[in-house]
């Protein structure tokens, strides 16, 4: 499995993101540079957090643009998993690969911090790892994360199993509190309607070892490279 | 060619929360302001742009709000005023 | 060429003595200046002339006091001087740190003051070669109840956090103190730590005739023109409205300046970089070519500009910010500019370094300055002034707290420690750090919250535990003894995580140093500090000065803040600093005085800031490292919490319910002790002591023992239910957890989210311009 | 009393950098709007608030914008339009 992560100006994870795929899953990790059209054989797809263009105007707008977005839309028009985290969910919003999009937070303070997520679909390519329900703990830090869509496009998504995580307290409840940006129905992660593309708030990639504070993230690299070497396989 | 200079608002959509908004109208609120009432925040914007005639500036500008400047999700955007810069 | 050439420029101001005295040089210095050039200044000499020798950029009047701090140890690898320290690590892996201030700047606009301090210090650090990978900060506010206050506390915290967040380096430490001298003046020390291979060190030392300078990154604007002698004078109202035009900071043009600027010092093409910081171009090109003892010669009209019709005297003083003075080897210069179209950024041959020994700059063909050798930086004066104590201060200092009459409520010790607790200064700072990123980078073992940060360095099993420190309440009731404790108490912090305390890079805020009483204050601190580095074998590896910090209320408490750099061989060695387990023995490694003066409990309880700071003994503070450290390595200590701001009770409760959502009780008996005054005991700040919570006590005694610091087992950690409790001889004292995890949690989120806005009018009177 | 409903604009001063502003027009430039120039980016206010007279209106937000709303070292303020809401 090979793992194409895609380097735009600003993005600061783009590290954190190779070194869980390479330490921690096994995997190979490749950078993809913003201004090339080369994806280099990537299976995977990861767009990393940061603040692309220094968030100017809206996170996201503008690296949407960048030349390489192209292969990234191409590649999930394919089918091919796209995993967006942070500041790669809000240019994955941006560039229409999954819907909604993500307003400052309604505190209007950047927050960094572990929260707890109950996975609420678990059949998808990412989370088949996990079991229904569960509730883990994966940090969040960002400024603007609160998911926010109309009513039509959060009942479909609502009914079509496509919200992945939600922010819960510790006991797996949905809470105003336990909202760390007062996303809409407390949601911090939702998939395509084709069922490729992730986008999350929190960030698995740094959720790799205890010592860092959690380990939970990796259930869902795990889940991807399952999913991948079904493919391979069949 | 003529330069011109071009204002541009871009609010959040109604029924869209501005958290924004609501902690300016709190904060005047406490500051004695007690007679303000709701209070949007927004962006403003001041480009200059080369166009044949204001009509060709603000079709431009336009575009540009659509493909960049505003989010559709979210945001009206508002041409204000197209003036020879 | 001949120095005849150089004649004043078209447009240019005349120089009067108005204008010099405007410029803050004095009549001696410009004689001095004179007498070097042989002939009356250019406006553009007489701008040069006072960002150079201003404090800021020259150290005149600390630079012989700095002199006497210890600088050597054999894991040094670059001691002051340079744009950061280095010391050796572990398997060639180095860290490159240092602190700098941005109090006027902050004091101005706080959002970009703060912000454009964490540019400028991640600058420090990746010139010498060092990917930064951890940011601190060290801040000072008057009362957070005035509103004013407030704006500039939130404007800070956000200044620094979006800097930092965007440019991805994690802000894992700090420290915040709110006290009524630091009103109107607020201080703003960030530091930065970077890691790099012994052998990517690279030196911003200007060489090789003919080698080509080059400016990187943004380009040049008219921001914060003078910010450097701004920095060195009295904020008073006059210059409220002489106020320079602030600069604002890029974070995003930082980050691609970050990796740009690691990739051409890899690329081997360049011989030296600099951050153009205070004084901008004038003093980076005057610094490294002096390092180098080379000539250069610098262009003005090919510095890339923001804004048109500028002259040689702004061009060379602009403080715009994210911007390099980068010297490349001759011929290289297309491999530099491409590996900058990479990052998208700009860099344009400005200068060369010249055989002839002038510091020159030209517009176009024209010399509009030129100063023989490198002069302007060695020549610069320096003063001593005479030291004379305050007498109030030693007033103050001859005062007995024991005398101040207790409150009636204090007879219940709950009711004081609950006071302390929601003192805005020792109350949880969550508030501030939950704004820092202080995650990304995935390396952050202990961030924000405990006594020390730790940050794995990859590819090895070593850790780096970082903490800034400083107390200017002692310092300025002590100088001597308050600088030997903000050095021991930050080697404290450090080796309580379990980390070997190694070297320190200090900032000294102080006032006005041309008065013989602030003076005083900056000499002996800097003893104080000097005793403790050379006992505790923490030499000074760089750090940078701030004087002036006065304003129409008075002058600040001379505040050194230390930046304290520790090295943990193997990361098992990680030790927390809140209570982990039900059961656990807590020991009190130190001893319990008498001692009160000086406390965070006589500030907040009575108001007062009198009496002696504690007594502060380097060797007892190096024995008691020694022995917390072997414990340590022997998996002795469960945790380990100094005692600092508010004593012996405020430790153990922080060590109880630092985190909100893992409290933990404790019962602790003091009875050997009941002859000590009850509230020295409880809320005396004694130094040289922490609270260790251990499953091993006697084995952990033993050690103590040996190494000859005092210790006793005071009692053991229990459930949060079972709550606190203290017990004196015949007093006792309970609570349950839930009032004291209030007020240590909830007290800065209850001022700053309470609905009071924060207001920036109060000091500024502004009339729209455009309205 | 009637309610007036004023618009603000708040820019950043010239002079001052506006690194948004600047990236915002290399975006446009890419997107193949060549002929935009400078570009600034501000915030865009709309408030209502209860006042005597459109003149009183007017001064009281004069006075929110100098005390909260305008960052008095680095922006302009400019209250654009007062209209009875
Ligand atoms: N401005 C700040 N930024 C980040 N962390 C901070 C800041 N202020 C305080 N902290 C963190 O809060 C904790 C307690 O700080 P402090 O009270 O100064 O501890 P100590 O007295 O042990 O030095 C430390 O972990 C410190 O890093
Ligand atoms: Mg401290």
């Amino acid at each position: 499995m090979r793992v194409g992560i895609i380097r735009f100006p600003g993005s600061n994870c783009d590290e954190d993101a190779y070194h869980a795929v390479v330490d921690h899953l096994g995997a190979e990790a490749v950078f993809c540079w913003h201004k090339d059209h080369d994806l280099q054989g990537a299976d995977l797809v990861i767009l990393p957090g940061g603040f692309s263009y220094g968030d100017y105007l809206r996170p996201g707008a503008i690296a949407r643009f960048s030349p390489i977005m192209q292969e990234v839309v191409a590649h999930a028009q394919r089918g091919g998993p796209v995993l967006a985290i942070c500041n790669g969910f809000q240019i994955a919003c941006e560039a229409g690969l999954l819907p909604g999009a993500l307003l400052r937070n309604a505190h209007l303070r950047f927050i960094c911090e572990q929260v707890h997520l109950r996975v609420e679909s678990i059949a998808t390519r990412f989370t088949s790892r996990y079991h229904i329900g569960q509730v883990v703990r994966i940090p969040v830090a960002h400024g603007d994360g609160r998911y926010t869509a109309d009513a039509d496009t959060l009942e479909r998504l609502e009914g079509e199993g496509q919200v992945v995580f939600r922010y819960v307290d510790a006991g797996g409840h949905v809470t105003e509190a336990a909202n760390p940006n007062a996303s809409q129905r407390n949601i911090a992660g939702i998939v395509n309607a084709a069922g490729n593309v992730l986008g999350m708030m929190p960030h698995p990639e740094r959720a790799v070892d205890v010592r860092i504070g959690s380990a939970d993230g990796l259930p869902l690299l795990h889940s991807l490279a399952d999913s991948l070497l079904a493919e391979v396989g069949a | 060619m003529t330069r011109f200079r071009v204002a541009i608002h871009i609010v959040p959509r109604r029924g869209i929360l501005d958290p924004q908004g609501k902690a300016v109208a709190d904060a005047l609120h406490t500051l004695g302001f007690a007679s303000v009432g709701d209070v949007r925040v927004g962006r403003h914007l001041v480009l200059d742009t080369d166009a044949e005639s204001a009509e060709a500036a603000r079709d431009a500008v336009r575009r540009m709000c659509e493909q960049l400047l505003a989010n559709p999700v979210t945001e009206d955007f508002h041409i204000a005023t197209v003036e020879p810069a | 060429m001949s120095q005849s050439h150089v004649a004043p420029r078209a447009g240019d101001p005349e120089i009067t003595p108005a204008l010099i005295k405007e410029h803050g040089i004095t009549p001696a210095e410009y004689e001095r200046v004179v007498a070097m050039l042989g002939r009356t200044p250019t406006f553009t000499e007489v701008g040069i002339v006072s960002a150079l020798w201003s404090e800021h950029c020259s150290y005149k009047h600390s630079r012989p006091l700095l002199r006497t701090l210890p600088t050597e140890a054999p894991w040094v690898l670059q001691g002051p001087g340079e744009n950061a320290g280095v010391i050796a690590v572990k398997d060639g892996i180095a860290v490159a740190f240092k602190v700098e201030s941005h109090n006027h700047p902050s004091a101005v606009e706080p959002y970009q003051g703060a912000a454009t301090g964490v540019g400028g210090i991640l600058r420090d650090v990746f010139t010498m070669g060092a990917r930064p990978i951890a940011l601190l900060n060290s801040l000072r506010f008057g009362p957070l109840s005035s509103p004013r206050v407030r704006y500039l506390f939130s404007g800070v915290v956000k200044g620094i956090g979006d800097y930092g967040n965007c440019v991805g380096v994690p802000t894992v430490g700090g420290e915040v103190v709110f006290d009524p001298s630091y009103e109107g003046n607020p201080l703003v020390n960030a530091m930065c730590v970077g890691v790099l291979r012994e052998e990517e060190l690279i030196r911003a030392v200007a060489e090789g005739v003919g080698n080509p300078i080059i400016a990187v990154g943004a380009r040049t604007g008219r921001d914060g023109i003078h910010g450097a002698s701004f920095a060195s004078e009295d904020l008073s109202e006059e210059n409220e409205a002489k106020r320079p035009r602030v600069q604002v900071g890029d974070p995003f043009t930082e980050k691609l300046l970050l990796e740009a600027s690691l990739e051409l010092i890899r690329s081997g093409h360049i011989v030296a970089i600099q951050d153009m910081g205070a004084a901008g171009l004038t003093s980076s090109s005057a610094e490294m070519a002096a390092r180098g003892d080379v000539g250069v010669t610098i262009d003005t009209t090919k510095v890339p500009v923001r804004e048109e019709g500028m002259t040689p005297y702004e061009i060379l003083l602009s403080e715009s910010q994210e911007r390099m003075l980068v010297v490349a080897h001759k011929g290289r210069e297309e491999q530099v500019r491409e590996i900058l179209a990479r990052w998208d950024l700009e860099a344009a041959v400005i200068g060369e370094v010249i055989a002839e020994p002038v510091y020159r700059v030209t517009e176009g063909d024209r010399v509009v300055a030129e100063f023989p050798g490198t002069r302007l930086v060695t020549d610069c004066p320096v003063y001593t002034i005479e030291a004379k104590e305050s007498t109030a201060l030693a007033e103050a200092r001859a005062r007995d707290p024991h005398a101040v009459a207790p409150h009636e409520e204090e007879a219940d010790p709950i009711w004081t420690l609950e006071r302390l607790l929601s003192s805005p200064t020792i109350a949880s700072k969550a508030w501030v750090w939950r704004q820092y990123d202080s995650m990304v980078r995935t390396s952050t073992i202990v961030g924000p919250g405990s006594d020390a940060a730790v940050i794995r360095l990859r590819g090895t099993d070593a850790g780096v535990a970082l903490s800034i420190d400083g107390n200017g309440r002692y310092v300025a009731l002590d100088p001597r003894v308050g600088g030997r404790i903000a050095v021991c108490e930050a080697a404290r912090n450090v080796a309580c995580s379990g980390a070997r305390p190694r070297a320190i890079t200090n900032n000294l805020n102080f006032g006005n140093p041309t008065r013989p009483e602030v003076y005083y204050q900056l000499a002996n601190a800097v003893a104080g500090m000097g005793e403790a580095c050379r006992t505790l074998e923490t030499p000074v590896t760089g750090g940078n000065v701030s004087l002036y910090n006065e304003n129409p209320q008075g002058a600040i408490h001379p505040t050194p803040t230390i930046g304290m750099v520790g090295v943990l061989d193997s990361l098992d060695h990680v030790t927390p600093s809140a209570f982990q387990v039900e059961g656990d023995a807590i020991v009190l490694l130190g001893d319990n005085t008498a001692e009160l003066g000086a406390s965070e409990y006589l500030l907040r309880l009575h108001g007062l800031a009198i009496g002696a700071p504690p007594a502060c003994d380097p060797a007892a503070e190096r024995r008691l490292i020694d022995a917390l450290l072997e414990a340590i390595g022997h998996g002795l200590v469960r945790s380990a919490h100094d005692c600092s701001d508010g004593g012996l009770a405020v430790a153990l409760a922080e060590s109880a319910m630092m985190h909100r959502d893992r409290t933990m009780g404790f019962q602790v008996d003091l009875t050997d002790w009941a002859d000590l005054p009850l509230r020295a005991l409880l809320f005396g700040e004694a130094q040289g002591r922490v609270v260790i919570s251990t499953p091993t006590p006697d084995a952990l005694l033993e050690v103590a023992a040996r190494i000859g610091v005092p210790a006793r087992v005071i009692g053991r950690v229990t459930s949060a239910a079972e709550g606190v409790e203290f017990v004196i001889g015949a007093v006792s004292a309970r609570s349950a957890i839930e009032p004291l995890a209030k007020a240590f949690h909830d007290t800065i989120p209850g001022i700053m989210d309470g609905g009071a806005p924060a207001e920036h009018a109060v000091a500024t009177s502004h009339a729209p311009t455009t309205d």
